[in-house]
């Protein structure tokens, strides 16, 4: 018998319209337990200062909670703390590597390979790169069970392409991407290889060294974390060797008038005052996930999942995409034939079933798919099989609801 | 709360073929969309005299922005400009909850039916696309 | 008599090293109010999901904290919320325009101005364009009181202007600087004003349309709020007419595969899941700002500020910078002769006393200053006489600790 | 807690003057600095046959910084290259409290007495200043 994670989560057992709420868009952001609130409130409440930049006590504290997170991130993804960067979410993690490694080292003739089923933060900027660049953006497609075409890979990762950028895990698909052997095959071509692991780094181990994946981007508010915290890992040879992406107070050595010299590794990255609240959020929060385990978070998404695609698959008017590979975590998209998503979204909100309706910041992979928009239920390990049979029986609802013979 | 929404009348003007067409004599044609949703409209008007002759729309969405859309063409299709773009500010209005006042309502028709969408804020840019649109069509006329 | 604001914050009743705090490094970082950190909670613990994505109640409910935070933010500088885009911190807002307007309007020829007075958020992101685009980087310097010299202004200040970056307090000085003077000198040569308000807004009132300010940052965590959350105003022509800084989530229109539509305003600059507790947070700091009133602000802290001044004047050892000048906002600085400020912060917290030394992230100011680093008390409303008294009480013991005669 | 970081003995190094010149025979120059403090430092050494002959020093910082200087130039003049190194790092393991044991210490001769900053986290890098720039100055030797 699973640990009752209600009795963390307040907010899972309040209701919403009327009914206790099943939360399950946990892809979009993930609820917090009450130890990282009590973190986040315990650090104003107690320790708040301006890291860093103190000589006195308090200052001292704030600096060394927030050094202590970074070095217990480090240890969570088996990196040093020199190479774990602060940002504000995973988008800012891969527009610093987009503006300070990509601007800087692609030319004319370079090539940037991404997936298809690239989230917009990990699609949009190396758009803009090329486009700056003048370089050329090239697409992996995916075989019919969602999963990436290694044809496709093999046709289009040259020694022209520079930066691989691919996502662990698909936040629409919820397909785990070998990246171990993606970074193998890119590095052997000279390629830099760029996770997006906002959708992996919450639900499976991760291990930068053992995927020897040159930068990892993940959010801690899809983690148990507060918002406005982000992670960027990069490998330590190739962050020293990239310029400053954002600069001002803290991240400099010298300044003159005219010239200035920029503070070490991770300083140099990371300007201006910090989230030592959200630094302090986030240490709750591994010391809670590591509570758990991976073991039992991967044994309950998996029960979960495959308990809704099996119950889905009942219906003969839901359509399931990426539901028939096996490397599949916690996230489900369906439709239901002849109702828009929105509405169906509206019918389980009614409900108390939270799921996400619209294009889940994956446009091109909806274009892919041949649809306009799709429904996602999304899992964490607090969500339990009543969560499912709720989701089950709305959606056995929503035809009738829409006058749908 | 959700039978008010879904109604019969809604799930039959969004599922309405009639005025899912191209017009032949077209005089302004107007895309709205709503990027979040997806929702797309193309909207075409024929215009003469000062005076709507004719409406017609083709795309895709919920089936709050699709009844809304055959709702607002049958309310003004015969309609002058001026009352059109009184009637769509109206519309707006109520969705946004600022009319209530159901005698007010009337002149909407059957689009009044919309009115509950005003208490669900997420929902709120799909009722209005169709109006939104119509009047970008014709502001300045 | 005042209100007792030590109910509110109970950080300022606890101890350091043994004596109840006297937090005196405000420029730095404030304290934050019960309703503060209650607000955040509240969020976390009722309302948290990812906002503008969800169809259900509760990302409708996150939705409504985050714009209504912006709408309370646009009202508080007298800005139009469209022209309100949230960042993590002053120096991200600073760069966004340093980004997205100076390296796409800047050109060979064309200068920038910015006063030596600057911190380094609003002095390297310029000094980085300006190497980018070619452009002449000018520093207005300072009379003898600390005040921006009108000659130098009047000198350097021409049609090849293109940006004046100018910060409204200084967090050295604390001098006010008459940025609505300086904005409509700067625009009849057609330059573009950026103005600094991480000091300024937290502690007098900020109109952007009475300064007629081009674009305005500023910090929440120096005004009561979390960690983690900025502010960029910008007059929206000229937000309208830039490109995007971040991209990815939630900034677009749409996206294909090689091409992307960019979302209206503010939408078109907040790239990712932004910080909804930070904004809830921000929302009651205002809410407690607006109840303390700024004409008690600065009365009480005009009060601190003479009342430091006399005091360390009376100190033949003490040396203060920039405190003759009657445009002074709760700010001294000053260094006692033959101590490093190093050591008079180590001393000063020994005895409970909080403030800053160093540099301030102003190197270029203290260069033209003559000084290697300075010591800092900086107030906000709730410092009261007794946290002064402290202060120079603790000052005065600096030497003898120090065994110099 | 404050008697034991300024204490006399700091204070007499943190004002000599002996240690604070120019070498006639520098071998090695090496500058160090601690930006975030504005502690500047520039070690000159004298090393011929593996044996630091002489030693001095020129900079700002604060009473911690110049008096762990001083100190060190004390300490190293007449030591063996190695020697020095694995004095330095001696001293860096004292102020990150990873060596407690007086006993241990005592090679540090006055140095030692600085035992106490590895309880103020904040001026650790004071301390250790000069150190490490020994260290980068005579690494590889
Ligand atoms: C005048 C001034 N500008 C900019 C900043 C940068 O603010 P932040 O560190 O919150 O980005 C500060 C504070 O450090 C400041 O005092
Ligand atoms: C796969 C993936 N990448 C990137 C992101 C962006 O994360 P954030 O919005 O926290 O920046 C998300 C989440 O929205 C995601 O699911």
């Amino acid at each position: 018998m699973d640990k009752n994670f209600l009795n963390d989560f307040p907010i899972l057992r309040s209701k919403m319209n009327r009914h206790q709420i099943a939360y399950l868009d946990n892809g979009a952001t993930t609820q917090k337990p009450e130890s990282v609130v009590r973190s986040i409130c315990g650090y104003y409440g107690g320790c708040n200062a301006n890291p860093h930049r103190g000589v006195y006590e308090l200052s001292v504290r704030a600096t060394k909670i927030y050094e202590d997170a970074r070095r217990k991130v480090a240890k969570f993804i088996n990196a040093r703390p020199k190479e774990i960067i602060f940002t504000k979410n995973a988008t800012e993690s891969l527009n610093l590597v987009a503006y300070s490694y990509g601007l800087n080292n692609l030319r004319g003739g370079d090539e940037i390979l991404i997936t298809i089923a690239e989230h917009h933060s990990n699609l949009v900027p190396w758009q803009r790169v090329a486009q700056a660049t003048g370089t050329k953006l090239n697409y992996i497609y995916l075989n019919a069970d969602g999963n990436l075409s290694q044809a496709d890979i093999d046709k289009k990762l040259s020694n022209r392409t520079k930066i691989l950028a691919v996502t662990q895990i698909s936040n629409v698909l919820g397909l785990v991407n070998d990246v171990k052997k993606l970074a193998a095959q890119a590095h052997e071509v000279g390629a830099v290889v760029v996770v997006d692991g906002a959708q992996s780094v919450p639900h499976i181990p991760v291990d930068v060294q053992n995927l020897d994946a040159d930068f990892l981007a993940f959010s801690g508010h899809k983690m148990l974390s507060p918002m406005g915290i982000g992670i960027l890992y990069g490998k330590r040879k190739i962050l020293e060797e990239m310029p400053p992406f954002l600069s001002g107070g803290d991240m400099i050595e010298y300044v003159e008038e005219q010239a200035t010299t920029y503070a070490e590794l991770p300083q140099k990255f990371e300007a201006g005052t910090q989230n030592v609240g959200g630094a302090a959020g986030l240490s709750a929060a591994i010391d809670y996930l590591q509570g758990v385990g991976f073991d039992n978070i991967e044994r309950i998404e998996n029960d979960l999942t495959t308990y809704t695609i099996s119950e889905l698959k009942k219906l003969p008017y839901v359509e399931l995409y990426g539901c028939d590979a096996p490397n599949k975590v916690g996230i489900v998209t369906f439709n239901i034939k002849d109702v828009h998503p929105h509405d169906v979204a509206t019918i389980l909100d009614a409900e108390g079933v939270a799921i996400r309706a619209g294009h889940h910041c994956a446009q091109p992979l909806m274009k892919f798919l041949g649809q306009n928009a799709t429904c996602r239920a999304s899992f964490y390990f607090y969500n339990t099989r009543r969560d499912v049979e709720r989701l089950i029986e709305a959606v056995q609802k929503v035809r009738g609801i829409m006058h749908i013979a | 709360m959700l039978e008010n929404i879904y109604t019969e009348l809604i799930a039959e003007h969004s599922q309405s073929k009639e005025n899912r067409r191209q017009l032949e004599h077209a005089t302004t044609k107007e895309r709205g969309h709503n990027p979040s949703c997806g929702d797309e409209i193309t909207l075409e008007l024929e215009i003469a005299d000062g005076v709507i002759k004719d409406a017609a729309f083709s795309g895709v969405g919920c089936a709050i922005s699709q009844a809304s859309t055959d709702m607002m063409i049958d309310l003004m299709r015969g309609k002058k400009i001026d009352e059109a773009k009184r009637l769509a500010e109206l519309f707006i209005d109520m969705i946004h909850g600022d009319i209530t006042d159901d005698a007010e309502l009337e002149e909407l028709d059957e689009a009044a039916a919309l009115k509950n969408i005003s208490t669900m804020p997420a929902r709120v840019k799909c009722a209005t696309l169709a109006w939104h649109t119509l009047d970008t069509a014709i502001k300045g006329r």
